[in-house]
């Protein structure tokens, strides 16, 4: 019987070693996978290169934590302002980084996910992140290549989960999720509640792309309760 | 400086974001940066319906909730809480920008570091001090939207003009802006350069032209 | 007030003229735009280019009227057989054909509705439909680079649609549906039901990407029992 | 020709289709192609999970159903009424061929017209004849899938060999074969060429090879 629950976090992170590629889906307080990316802080592999939006915000918790462990070689995101982790780390040159346009990022995951190893966009072209890209006119238009991201890890949080791995997410809750589950070898969900079965015709992530689901209660209230009590 | 400029320059930003917010069609499908330009949303009349985009995979955005009525699952581009308005749908990020590369989004509003005449837009980093430069999705929303409209201040706080011949700031998108809003007026960006759709109260073309650094055409 | 319903198919299909680029999903019986091919068969534009999976089974309905009438000029398609009516046209050199593998049609429309204008895929490479293509290798793998596709008009089926244009579909209906409603310029569905408001979190097109939806009543189930009596 | 191989050859295909049933691992992911290798459906024994694909958008494809049981809205690749199993998922052609493509799928099963000895294999169109040549998705399944699996008769009605050393009907994908299932056996396609993995009962390696036109390693 298929059946891709797994009883705790320890469970759903093993395996992750040194040197991963690890993408992390969330945007704003939204859809983060919060407690599988503190579970990987407790774990500690380092050397890790991470695909995300973001860079995070709180040294505390989320990938700021991972970086101020020491555990992050390179991060490759659109948006790298918020913690000062990143910027001290950044600065210093102890981290790397590659700043991608947000739709480039989303479409080089989903490109990942989908064996497209590489695509043209206008996006970028004639400007300093296109410097050593290979550029190409389409119909008169300038454009850039870019390749496909793969992970071997994908952290991703869903509103529900069956045992079959298909997700359903909630609000704002997808942004990067369905892609980054696409585009990892591994890829492990914390959901916030298990279903017995969804529904087949709303179902966002089909369980093809999901291997390891965990049930955690969600923290987005408590974090927007903090944020507005602030 | 003459009173009226001085008063039109005062102004707190309010009249030039209700002048864009008069110029956005019905049924229009809007994405507006964060920053001034969403205070977009709050400027289309009762009655009107324009459905606002958010990258972060929301169609059909609406006005921050009330304290009790937030849906923490919800936030926009900008991380805030948001609501949605009828006819809203979610989707995820590579769909959300497939709208917006794919040329379905009728217009996106951003902010400006600089305009130049030939449409050039340079908002995402300044030439030397961002040690840490940001992108998001400035790049994909100025080249992908069916129109770019920037709202920004005509000059910087120092008096600097920012609608420009060449722009020296590091490019966001080549040849992307369509249109600029800034308090002394509504400028189209023309084959020959920077044309005044509409001119603020009390402003003339000489008063635009003296602060910036390209052609006005009347 | 935003409001994409119209009355009938006359005004469904308002403005399409000689020379369109013609998307119409479907596969199989199901998803497949019936009523507005028939009706895209009387209103009778000529010298259209098709894109669609099949070029469809009999000549009293659906493509294969199109190309009987002499409408059609060029079909871009995977799997043009099933209708005598396009092999005859075809043997006797009065329609083209473009033949492309299932997944590169579907990705190529995709594209066309991202503002992808190319990308590379390993399908065809080192076979006979990648004669004349670029080829280029991506960690040590062969690809092919293929064009997006856009049409002027896609013709749509859905199972629901609201005044926004948002739609879902029911069962395999989705098949090329979703991605041609975002390829063309102008998108036209045929909707077996009107929905007052559909749940934002469960809508598969969102109502950005079609332009007019009429509600037809679906033949599905009658074609059915007719393939089974026959 | 011995009378062991004559009844192996004489076979319904039941026994060949049920071999590889046998060899797919519980919870794979698996596409069959139309054809012949649709039947692999029906040989998962009760009590084990495979979730088979349907490129027209259907994960957690189940058996034909009941004639008062169909649902007019749902078809598998062959255009057949189908089902769903629990756990089934649904999406649009993109999406399925991204599973395809990306690599998801564990399995395709398709038919062949010649396999090479190198993994080439040939399945959508003759040399000469097919005037409307289709290709549907056999190309993508043949280059994305994580294993493809050949299945088909050994030999044409004709007699002539259907493993090769090179195919001489058009490619559907080079190097692309991991097995190929016939009546006579099975046989994995390595670096050094077609090895047995498995001989039909009463079948001898000599008679394999007699069939073949590549070498067969035991």
């Amino acid at each position: 019987m298929i059946d891709k629950r797994v009883a705790d976090l320890a469970a759903a992170l093993e395996g992750i070693s040194d040197g991963a590629v690890v993408m992390i889906g969330g945007f704003g307080a939204v859809g983060q996978p919060d407690a599988l990316v503190d579970a990987l802080a407790e774990l500690g592999p380092r050397e890790l290169t991470i695909i995300a939006n973001n860079a995070g915000w709180s040294a505390e918790t989320g990938i700021p934590r991972l970086m101020d462990l020491g555990l992050v070689r390179k991060i490759i995101c659109s948006f790298p302002k918020g913690s000062t982790v990143f910027k001290d780390l950044f600065t210093a040159g102890k981290i790397e980084l590659e700043l991608v346009p947000q739709g480039t990022l989303a479409e080089r995951i989903r490109c990942g996910g989908a064996g497209i190893p590489a695509f043209y966009t206008a996006t970028a072209a004639g400007t300093r992140l296109a410097e050593g890209k290979e550029v190409r006119t389409f119909r008169g238009r300038e454009c850039v290549m870019e390749e496909a991201l793969t992970a071997d890890v994908a952290l991703v949080e869903a509103w529900q989960a069956d045992r079959w791995g298909n997700l359903v997410f909630r609000g704002s809750g997808r942004n990067f999720n369905p892609i980054m589950a696409m585009a990892a070898e591994l890829t492990i969900v914390q959901a916030h509640q298990f279903a017995n079965e969804l529904d087949p015709n709303v179902i966002v992530t089909p369980g093809i792309f999901v291997n390891r689901v965990v049930q955690v209660d969600s923290r987005v209230e408590k974090l927007l309760a903090a944020q507005k009590a602030s | 400086m003459s009173e009226t400029i001085e008063k039109a320059l005062g102004d707190d930003r309010v009249a030039m974001t209700r002048r864009l917010a008069g110029d956005i069609a019905d049924g229009w499908y809007v994405n507006l940066g964060v920053g001034m330009p969403t205070k977009v949303a709050d400027m289309i009349d009762d009655g009107r319906e324009v459905m606002f985009h958010s990258e972060n995979g929301i169609l059909g955005m609406g006005p921050t909730p009330a304290e009790d009525e937030i849906d923490p699952w919800l936030v926009n581009a900008g991380k805030k809480a948001v609501s949605l308005t009828p006819g809203a749908a979610l989707f995820h990020h590579a769909d959300s920008f497939a709208m917006i590369r794919g040329g379905h989004i009728d217009l996106c509003v951003l902010g400006g570091y600089e305009v130049a005449e030939n449409g050039d837009l340079a908002n995402w980093t300044t030439p030397s001090g961002d040690i840490l430069p940001a992108v998001g999705g400035a790049m994909d929303l100025a080249v992908g939207a069916k129109r770019v409209w920037v709202l920004m201040q005509h000059t910087t706080r120092d008096g600097a003009a920012k609608l420009v011949r060449r722009c020296t700031y590091p490019l966001t998108a080549p040849a992307a802006v369509d249109r600029v809003y800034t308090e002394l007026g509504t400028f189209a960006v023309t084959e020959e350069g920077f044309r005044v759709l509409t001119l603020a109260d009390g402003v003339s073309l000489a008063d635009v032209q003296a602060r910036t650094d390209a052609p006005i055409h009347g």
